[in-house]
């Protein structure tokens, strides 16, 4: 059953040496920056208007009201992107017993002894954890962000409603934040992560040492193909 | 009005009744809120709505509509009951003491002498006892059983509290606390003041409802007083202008009247207009009539008006009828008998009661002339807009010349307010377009006209040619040319009555006042009581200074005020019988032992002794007058009498219906509705947000309020299934109309004799043309019946129906 | 002549005139920290609106309209007064009417209140506000939006007790009453204050305000209304626009008016433990990765990693090849 | 004429309200160093008053009117502004909802620029110079004048009536406007001639 959910279409390994493991193809990488760049978008047009010592960031939009015309769209694509995203990647994210196993180890994780893991499948519990948080916060922002998007929706809702919405959001967006710092750090702590987002391959050392199940089932499926 | 809005400061206790003066009047009724913040005022509404007067009001009683008489009766038979009364006052400055004839009697809802075929009264027994003497024969104890005041409580002995809840529907609790609070101004030191406008004057018994109350004011003590009076709100910026200067079929400037075929000679007029005293001394100021009447002829017709041709009086047309008010000429158009009519900024379609026959009457016209600065319904009744005009515009032969004038904003002159100020204004922006001055427009007319007649002849052209048209650009005359006309000059030299050597007036120079006008033809004068308004001092309408010492609310210097300047009319009246203020705090002149002075222009020769002459110059008796001997066409004193439509039958006599002397033509008596078939009682107003049908052409008050409603009680929209906002239909028996429905606590329904009315509510603002949304005016509704007096209609008391319903269509059915 | 109170005194002037608000009038300027001191204190100024004189004339509205040059639209009518049935950008002033039984005597009162910015002494709308300079306060009380520097974002809708400001669907600027800010400036009174025909609203120096609303109550209190008295709330640190009320002790019966206004719970929140938490959290995290990124060993692959991945990958094809 | 009135001599008398101490105490009048603008400019300035009564309702209300322009130069004057005069003792400045707006009824999509003619039956108003409708108008009146007019009753009297052709008079035209069309309809004998008084 797991096999199923671990190894995507798509997924293939190449013979080396070295060995190198597809592991995004281009649409999934095109989704994924297109993604990144709205959060990013996001993030400092949200910043901008969180906290006016971060006010001066509205600049990079052509000022304040460019900001806010901007930011509620580049919202509306994010939720777009993303759930695209989220449509080919959910099963390979559902939670599995290892990934109980993962947590408790987490001291084990962050000293990098993975040797001491359970082997993992394409995508570990904090992999998970980003992944389900992301969809959770970006419905979250959405939903409070349609509700206090005034262009077009302000006098629909009560504005009780819309100032608890305004502080969700904001709530929303720090945590997302937080969570995109994680996943932007965990990608540049874990050495060799970066190319399965550029070029769409990881080295076989990389899916061996992190995710060593799911580099034995495409293995063991035979998704194998001759080094170029 | 008697007094100035400034006066009504002065006032112990306002009662708005016949009016909505916070809707109608927001700018005059600051006074009211005036007197309540710094004098302890208090407020009382009387009214079938809970307007947004009665939302400042101390007090609110609601009253059925065309009932206000019965409640106005009452509120004096408690007075008189309870010795309320401002005994001094009333017998000395009435006629409560004069002896009335034998003969005279009420009965039924009937005076004496009522005729059903000519539906008129004789009035021959109405009227004084004479002495030999000539004089009125009085009984100054008023012991006498025939004398007016026990004839007058005689008349009011019906009208119980009650009785007053069994017509008008007011519970009788809150009756008898507005009797109550009333009643207490009858002291010296308390007045009242009466504001009320069209909610008393639209009823075909409305000039009886004004007497009602003039009365009770007079039993107070109340006229001529500060803080006091009758005070008429009129509706537009220049009606009392345009009825002081005669713009009426029965009238001429200054309240002197059209001659009627029964005055075949100048004489014969004259002999029915200089009415003697009926009293002792009494000033009788009408015996100066012929002086004004020669002023007037010579300003019409200068030298052509010579006393061997009797002033020119047959160049003035003789009445056949008592007048050709608008109901008789719209008749008469719906009869045919009306080939053009002049339409100089009115609108008829909307404004004149059963909108259908006067949109057939003015089909009926060859041509109609339209003449404002906006656009009209009246100058486009012959478009076709659906549901809201649903003419056949093919089948309609009338020619239409719709003309451009200026507005306020582009014109100078002078406009006379309700307190009877005379205010000039000057003009401040560029006309649109080709828009021109009415004068402009209205000389044009003239001008080519007098040429047709100079080369053609035709029809008595006298006295188009002969027409006075002096003015120094004969195709545009000034407003200051016209006001100086108005105020009138010597033509020749004027001498000095007790001294012939001293010169009053040379030629050529304009009168100082009325008081310098002659009989003899040696001056003129457009409109005698506005004269003195542009006189050898200047242009007094123009006057600026707006000092006001003690803070009176008098402003004599402030622009001019006719008569004299005298802002409070019968102001002797605020003296006793010694000439002191009847109450010290609220002097406005005195008596010093040789003249009258004070703050205000004395209204009384400066020298009559306050013992000898009485306060009512312009009545013969030189008193007011509780019984109007045969001066009112329905009776001397004033009785209830039901609306022409009304939802309940008139208890004195359950026969009679409406006014019974009101004139009613055939095709409308047809049209009247009974109650079975139209059971609400329906009323029109105005809103505060609008004015007429002008403002609904203005995009902020269009936005404020946007669209035709009528209003209605929670109980009646549950009755008939109506909701708030819905659309419902009006009708009556003469139309139908399409609404918004507000349902409003503010309205509740009445209990009146037994049975439980509703009433229905109809504002007035809407119609074809404008920025507001389409609608409908009540007019639609509204009887073509007028008042017994003076004709105007009874828009504010008529039977509907009402039913849920659809949108109206403004597609071209 | 002065027995009335009123707003104006002269009549507008014509020949050019200094302005007497400036920005060095400024005590609050929203999103701005380190605002200097004003170097003069303006006498703090309020309109009184007294409920109990208010005729319901919407005069105050069309004041507003001619001398602000807004366009309210021509809507329908619902089966109501309240006409346009909200606040607008284009209509910064609104009468609320009510139809209210008193329970105590059964009569009907119909309570009409002219809605409106209240000029807040602790403004809801400028805490909330992220633009900087959008929103200000002057030293006489007065709060205005400086509309060049509106973003539009509507947090001011949002900051604000009364739900007063509202965004322009055209300019997307937020709008609201300014309490005739450039009248105020050459010395004139707000334009609904002059034109109101009964004087219910009036203008002037707020503890004028004050004392003027004393003598209100103290006739209201004659009449019988016992609870007559002042709306000033402490809430929002007392307001420049204030209102007398007949019903004092219950202010919501006028059209929702709030009892005891305060920016809203959620509002301080957010502008206030939401903004500093939530900078320092996501400064920590940043921190934290960085630090972690510097002293901490990165996760890197193994040469053994990649030989057993090899070593996998031979087997897988080995496997293959053999099958 | 208009303008030079007395609002000092009624600043001076207006001693004691409650406005009179608080403009003062507002600071205004203190001279300002010129800075970038920040409240809105003021709109009235150089604007040309002109004295008015407001045309509704018969308080009459004072009003300026603020134009662009002065007609009085000989220019064109542009109507930009309408408020209520201070120095009126009715109404102090004060305006209702009607008169507030006043420019708008000035200013109306709807006020009227041109004369019109609509023709017998037709569906619309066709544009017509003032001599076509004034001519027209003359020669209607006089036509139906001489056809119509009863110079006698049946007892020889002189009478001098003219009923098929009416008049309505505006309610708001000024007092000399009234007296020059009383003149007119009077002497025309026109006895179906009547204002708003009426109704």
């Amino acid at each position: 059953m797991s096999i199923s959910k671990d190894v995507l279409p798509g997924d293939a390994i190449h013979r080396g040496p070295p060995v190198t493991v597809n592991r995004y193809g281009p649409a999934k990488r095109i989704n994924h920056w297109i993604t990144a760049t709205c959060l990013i978008l996001l993030l400092l047009s949200g910043l901008a208007l969180f906290h006016p010592s971060l006010f001066f960031l509205t600049g990079l939009f052509g000022g304040g009201q460019n900001t806010r015309m901007l930011h509620p769209w580049i919202g509306v694509v994010l939720f777009v992107s993303f759930f695209i995203l989220f449509a080919q990647l959910w099963r390979a994210n559902l939670p599995n017993r290892v990934d109980v196993q993962w947590v408790s180890q987490i001291n084990d994780v962050v000293a990098g002894h993975e040797e001491k893991l359970p082997e993992i499948g394409k995508y570990n519990a904090g992999q998970k954890f980003i992944f389900w948080g992301m969809a959770f916060f970006i419905i979250v922002l959405i939903g409070s962000g349609l509700m206090i998007w005034d262009q077009y929706f302000g006098e629909s809702t009560p504005i009780l409603l819309r100032r608890i919405a305004v502080l969700v959001h904001s709530v929303s967006a720090v945590l997302i934040i937080m969570l995109f710092i994680l996943h932007v750090y965990a990608a540049i702590w874990t050495r060799g992560t970066l190319s399965a987002m550029t070029r769409g391959t990881v080295t076989g050392g990389w899916a061996w040492r992190h995710h060593r199940k799911w580099l034995k089932e495409l293995a063991g499926r035979g998704r194998i193909d001759p080094a170029e | 009005m008697t007094n100035a809005w400034t006066d009504i400061k002065n006032t112990d206790l306002v009662v708005v009744m016949g009016g909505n003066a916070a809707e109608a009047h927001p700018c005059g009724f600051k006074w009211v809120t005036e007197a309540k913040a710094h004098r302890g005022a208090k407020l009382i509404v009387v009214d079938p709505r809970y307007t947004r007067t009665a939302s400042v009001s101390d007090y609110y009683a609601p009253i059925r509509q065309g009932t206000d008489i019965a409640f106005l009766n009452g509120v004096m038979k408690y007075c008189i009951d309870n010795g309320k009364v401002q005994w001094e006052y009333m017998k000395a400055f009435t006629n409560a003491s004069y002896i009335v004839k034998d003969g005279f009697a009420y009965k039924d809802g009937l005076f004496t002498g009522y005729d059903p075929e000519k539906r008129d009264y004789d009035k021959s027994s109405w009227d004084y006892v004479l002495g030999e003497d000539g004089f009125v024969t009085t009984d100054p104890t008023l012991a006498h059983p025939r004398c007016v005041w026990n004839l007058l409580k005689d008349h009011l002995a019906p009208y119980t509290p009650e009785m007053v809840e069994r017509i008008c529907g007011t519970p009788k609790e809150k009756f008898l606390k507005v009797a109550e609070m009333i009643s207490e101004c009858s002291t010296p030191t308390k007045t009242m003041t009466s504001m009320y406008a069209l909610g008393w004057t639209q009823h075909s018994s409305g000039s009886q409802n004004i007497r009602a109350m003039a009365m009770l004011q007079l039993i107070l003590g109340n006229i001529g007083v500060r803080g006091g009076g009758m005070n008429a709100l009129r509706g537009h910026s220049n009606i009392q202008g345009l009825t002081d200067l005669g713009l009426m079929s029965h009238l001429l400037t200054g309240y002197l009247t059209m001659p009627s075929e029964k005055d075949e000679t100048f004489e014969t007029y004259m002999s029915t207009r200089l009415f003697k005293p009926l009293r002792p001394g009494q000033t009788s100021y009408w015996q100066n009539y012929k002086k004004f009447m020669v002023s007037f002829q010579k300003a019409m017709w200068g030298d052509f008006a010579r006393a061997d041709n009797d002033w020119a009086f047959n160049y003035l047309s003789k009445l056949d009828v008592p007048s050709y008010d608008v109901l008789r000429m719209f008749e008469l158009m719906y009869d045919g008998k009306v080939n053009g009519y002049i339409c100089q900024g009115f609108n008829p379609i909307l404004a004149f009661p059963n909108r259908d026959k006067n949109t057939k009457a003015l089909s009926n016209l060859k041509w109609l002339v339209t003449m404002d600065p906006l656009e009209t319904e009246t100058a486009r009744f012959w478009e076709n807009h659906g549901d809201f005009n649903p003419v056949d515009t093919a089948a309609i032969q009338t020619e239409v010349f719709q003309l451009p004038t200026t507005c306020f904003a582009e014109e100078e002159g002078s406009l006379t307010n309700s307190g009877r100020w005379l205010q000039w204004h000057w003009a401040g922006g560029t006309p649109p377009g080709e828009a021109k001055h009415d004068t402009w427009i209205i000389a044009q007319i003239f001008l080519r006209l007098r040429d047709l007649y100079r080369k053609e002849g035709g029809a008595f052209p006298d006295p188009v040619v002969n027409l006075s048209w002096d003015y120094a650009d004969p195709n545009e005359p000034t407003p200051e040319e016209l006001a100086k006309e108005i105020n009138g000059r010597a033509l020749t030299d004027l001498m000095d009555p007790a001294d012939p050597t001293k010169m009053l007036v040379p030629a050529g120079k304009q009168v100082l006042n009325f008081s310098q006008l002659r009989d003899d033809g040696s001056t003129m004068s457009g409109c005698w009581i506005y004269s003195g308004c542009f006189n050898e001092q200047g242009n007094n309408m123009a006057r600026r200074d707006n000092h006001d010492p003690d803070e009176t609310g008098a402003y004599l210097g402030w622009t001019f005020a006719w008569p004299l300047n005298r802002r409070t009319l019968y102001n002797r009246a605020s003296c006793d019988l010694q000439g002191k203020a009847w109450d010290p705090t609220r002097k406005i002149i005195e008596w010093d032992g040789t003249k009258w002075s004070g703050y205000d222009v004395p209204d009384i020769a400066p020298n009559a002794k306050p013992e000898d002459v009485g306060p009512f110059i312009m009545n013969q008796e030189g008193t007011a007058r509780l019984f109007t001997r045969g001066l009112m066409r329905d009776g001397p004193f004033p009785a209830h009498m039901e609306p022409f439509e009304s939802p309940v039958a008139n208890v004195f006599n359950p026969k009679m219906r409406g006014n019974p002397v009101a004139r009613v033509f055939q095709t409308d008596a047809a049209q009247l509705g009974q109650s079975d078939e139209f059971p609400y009682a329906a009323t029109s107003y105005r809103l505060t947000e609008h004015f007429h049908f002008w403002t609904k052409h203005n995009r902020v008050n269009a936005a404020l309020q946007p669209e035709f409603f009528v209003e209605i009680s929670e109980e009646l929209a549950s009755e008939k299934g109506i909701e708030k906002g819905g659309w419902v239909r009006v009708w009556s028996k003469r139309g139908s109309v399409k609404a918004k429905a507000l349902v409003t606590k503010r309205i509740r329904p009445l209990i009146c004799d037994g049975k439980t009315v509703h009433v229905v509510g109809i504002p007035l603002h809407w119609g074809f043309t404008g920025a507001a949304k389409k609608g409908f005016g009540p007019n639609s509704l509204v009887p073509f019946v007028g008042d017994a007096n003076i004709e105007t209609p009874e828009s504010k008391a008529f039977l509907v129906n009402i039913e849920p319903t659809t949108p109206p269509q403004e597609g071209i059915a | 002549m002065m027995d009335s109170p009123r707003t104006a005194v002269s009549n507008p002037p014509v020949q050019p005139m200094e302005t007497n608000l400036t920005p060095r009038d400024l005590v609050r300027r929203s999103a701005t920290a380190e605002l200097p001191p004003p170097e003069r204190q303006l006498t703090p100024v309020a309109k009184l609106i007294d409920v109990s004189k208010c005729i319901g004339c919407k005069a105050c509205q069309s004041a507003c309209v001619e001398w602000n040059d807004t366009h309210p639209e021509i809507e329908e009518n619902v089966g109501v007064y309240d006409n346009p049935h909200d606040l607008t950008e284009n209509m910064f002033t609104l009468m609320r009417f009510t139809e209210w039984i008193n329970p105590e005597n059964d009569n009907l009162e119909w309570l009409i209140r002219k809605d409106g910015c209240m000029h807040c002494a602790d403004p809801g709308c400028l805490k909330a506000c992220p633009a900087p300079g959008a929103i200000v306060q002057y030293s006489n009380g007065i709060v205005d939006f400086i509309h060049e520097n509106c973003i539009g974002c509507g947090y001011c809708v949002k900051g604000c007790p009364f739900n007063i400001p509202r965004i322009s669907k055209v300019d997307h600027r937020a709008y609201k009453c300014t309490l005739c800010s450039d009248r105020v400036a050459v010395g004139q009174g707000p334009a609904c204050a002059k034109a109101c025909p009964t004087q219910a609203i009036v203008f002037g120096t707020k503890e004028d305000m004050k004392s003027h609303a004393e003598e209100r109550i103290t006739d209201l209190k004659s009449r019988g209304y016992e609870n007559a008295g002042l709306y000033d709330p402490p809430g929002v640190g007392g307001t420049h626009v204030m209102y007398v009320l007949h019903h004092a002790d219950k202010p919501h019966i006028y059209a929702n008016l709030p009892d005891d206004p305060k920016i809203s719970g959620i509002v301080q929140a957010w502008k206030g433990v939401t903004k500093y938490v939530g900078l320092a959290a996501m400064g920590v995290a940043a921190a934290g990765a960085v630090l972690h990124g510097i002293f901490g060993k990165a996760n890197k692959v193994q040469p053994e990693d990649e030989e057993n991945a090899e070593k996998l990958v031979d087997a897988a094809e080995g496997r293959k090849e053999d099958a | 004429m208009n303008v030079d009135l007395s609002r000092r001599s009624f600043l001076k008398l207006a001693g004691a309200g409650v406005a009179a101490t608080s403009l003062g105490a507002m600071g205004f009048g203190e001279a300002e160093a010129a800075e970038a603008a920040h409240v809105r400019p003021f709109k009235l300035t150089t604007t040309t008053e002109t004295r008015n009564t407001c045309p509704y309702c018969s308080v009459a209300c004072g009003i300026i009117i603020y134009s662009k322009g002065d007609l009085r130069k000989g220019e064109t004057a542009d109507i930009v502004h309408i408020e209520g005069d201070v120095d009126h003792p009715t109404n102090r400045g004060t305006l209702c909802p009607k008169g507030a707006a006043l420019k708008d009824f000035v200013k109306s999509p709807t006020r009227l620029q041109y004369p019109m003619h609509r023709k017998p039956g037709a569906d619309k108003f066709e544009r017509i110079s003032w001599d076509e409708a004034l001519d027209g108008i003359a020669r209607r009146m006089k036509d139906d004048r001489d056809a119509n007019f009863v110079a006698a009753n049946a007892k020889g009297i002189a009478v001098n009536r003219w009923s098929t052709v009416g008049m309505l008079a505006a309610s708001a035209t000024t007092n000399e406007t009234a007296w020059a069309t009383f003149k007119f309809a009077k002497s025309l004998g026109m006895v179906g001639f009547d204002n708003q008084a009426r109704v």
